[in-house]
């Protein structure tokens, strides 16, 4: 037996088969297993030899169809076929409910669609002024995240890092100068931000020996301009 | 004609969506809903026998103006725009997601047999679908539901006029599994 | 209503630009210019004595629906209504706030590398961010954050269902299906 094999039009394993039903005028209900596996793997055969790409859905619908036949052909006790369903009925099950909305999906597409069969008008009216010039978009969820997405990979890493060094809150470095001079009583600028700081740094430890400044808790002093700045706890003297 | 009827017209000609009653209330004022509801009847029914161009249709929830689909091959040529169309993935998918709504993807790739990645994506740029929710599941996974704008495109009322899924036996067998519509959806 | 002119009407209805006669006849094949000329008055006397909403008007070398222009301030009206809807830089600056909240304006311009003081302001009207607290560093510059309104427009419960980014990768097409190595046709 040969069959025509149709290749890279179905939408599924589900679709695959209702083909193969179809084709062989089968009642849905009693599928003649056997038959269908053999014309199942052999369309999954063809498509393997035409390096068609196969999704993995074809390859676990291929072994449960194996596992039907097997059952199937497996001698059955008579009380145990009472109650035991037929091994058939869940893949039943799911080829009437996929095929219920095959049928929906074509009903859909045979309305009369906006912007295919019916058009509306899209343009605003030149008689009238628009005042937002920008295009607008419709609000969604999705948008939202995919926006921010766009953002976030049109970010260099760099400022994507700096982005995290932000979160370092001014608090932190303020927390740690208070630190070292409750350690050292006294200490230069120079000495707070070590050796080749960095820029961001040298403006944190600066923004922050300035809060510290405004709150009282540190006092500044410099012997000579340009000279090192000395930087004392003011509840130490009081 | 009379002024309220000038502007109803004005307004449904100008709208880029729909307008629903409420719509047309908050914009004119102290109209009552009935008064608004009658003139467009008379405005369909003018449009109706007129037999033109373009007819009053009652989608998403709203009024608008739209062409005759009969001639729609004039303004493809006009537009020089070939239709657009969704492939059958993405309708399979949409059809999913309008009767079983609010779904998650899991129930839809198991329906389908297929995973739905690409078309519910496809169908997420076209705001043919949403999130509506989050479903009480470990991993909390996004529940999808249809837009205004599937309305709009498919020309529906409302989520009622969906055509019945084909009941089938099976279907009604297995207790709460179909859906139907008449789901009220979350806005 | 005859075929000619209800054709025509219809891509004026369409065309969001004045058609010119020899546009419809580029459209419209093989008809005379005195033809299409009859029509377009005919259509231009009728909509004059219906005396609606909108009037065929000849601008600019074509013909165009236009609407009354004594009637503009409801269109004005209309539009200031509309539902929420925002630009694509309002967006995205909704973005970089929702995802980073509570965030202060330099950062957001830092992040999306414009000044988003319009868009901002624009978000704030609109109420879907609020102020919600100041950072602490000089001059203790304001935070942002999103509102309750924000949640209820983007039908959320709360942020904690913002779809992450990692769900939105999850959507994008797979690459390649996943052909399983070695497998072997069962005989």
């Amino acid at each position: 037996m040969t069959y025509e094999v149709k290749l890279d039009i179905f939408e599924g394993p589900l679709d695959l088969l209702l083909y193969l039903i179809k084709k062989n005028e089968v009642d849905i209900y009693n599928i003649p297993i056997a038959a269908v596996t053999d014309q199942y793997l052999q369309h999954l055969e063809a498509m393997k030899s035409l390096n068609l790409d196969m999704a993995g859905e074809y390859l676990v619908m291929a072994s449960t169809l194996i596992h039907i036949k097997s059952r199937m052909l497996l001698p059955r006790e008579e009380e145990e076929e009472a109650e035991e369903a037929d091994p058939r009925a869940e893949l039943v099950r799911q080829l009437t409910e996929y095929q219920a909305f095959k049928e929906a999906a074509l009903k859909l597409d045979s309305r009369h669609l906006l912007g295919r069969d019916t058009f509306k008008r899209e343009a605003p009216l030149e008689t009238v002024e628009v005042d937002e010039d920008e295009a607008l978009v419709e609000l969604n969820v999705f948008d939202l995240a995919a926006a921010f997405q766009r953002i976030v990979s049109s970010l260099k890493k760099e400022e994507t890092l700096e982005i995290e060094v932000e979160r370092m809150l001014l608090s932190d470095r303020i927390n740690e100068i208070m630190e070292r001079l409750q350690e050292e009583k006294d200490v230069t600028f120079l000495g707070l931000v070590g050796e080749s700081p960095s820029r961001k740094i040298v403006i944190y430890t600066f923004l922050a020996v300035l809060e510290l400044m405004k709150l009282r808790l540190v006092r500044a002093f410099q012997a000579s301009p340009f000279g090192p700045i000395r930087l004392f706890l003011a509840v130490e003297e009081g | 004609m009379e002024d309220l009827k000038v502007v109803v017209e004005m307004l449904l000609f100008v709208s880029d969506v729909p307008i629903a009653v409420d719509r047309f209330r908050d914009v004119l004022g102290d109209v009552d809903r009935k008064e608004i509801l009658r003139v467009l009847s008379d405005l369909r029914r003018e449009y109706e026998e007129r037999n033109g161009g373009f007819q009053v249709a009652e989608v998403a929830g709203g009024f608008q103006f739209r062409t005759r689909p009969d001639l729609n091959h004039w303004i493809r040529k006009f537009r020089g725009s070939r239709p657009p169309s969704l492939s059958p993935a993405a309708l399979e998918t949409l059809a999913v997601i309008a009767y079983r709504q609010p779904v998650v993807k899991a129930d839809i790739d198991r329906v389908r047999g297929v995973d739905v990645s690409g078309a519910l994506k496809r169908l997420l740029e076209k705001k043919l679908v949403k999130m509506v929710g989050r479903k009480d599941l470990p991993g909390k996974p996004i529940m999808y539901g249809t837009t205004k704008r599937f309305l709009e495109v498919f020309g529906l009322r409302d989520l009622t006029e969906l055509p019945t899924l084909q009941e089938l036996k099976e279907l009604q067998e297995k207790p709460g599994a179909p859906q139907l519509p008449g789901f009220e959806m979350p806005e």
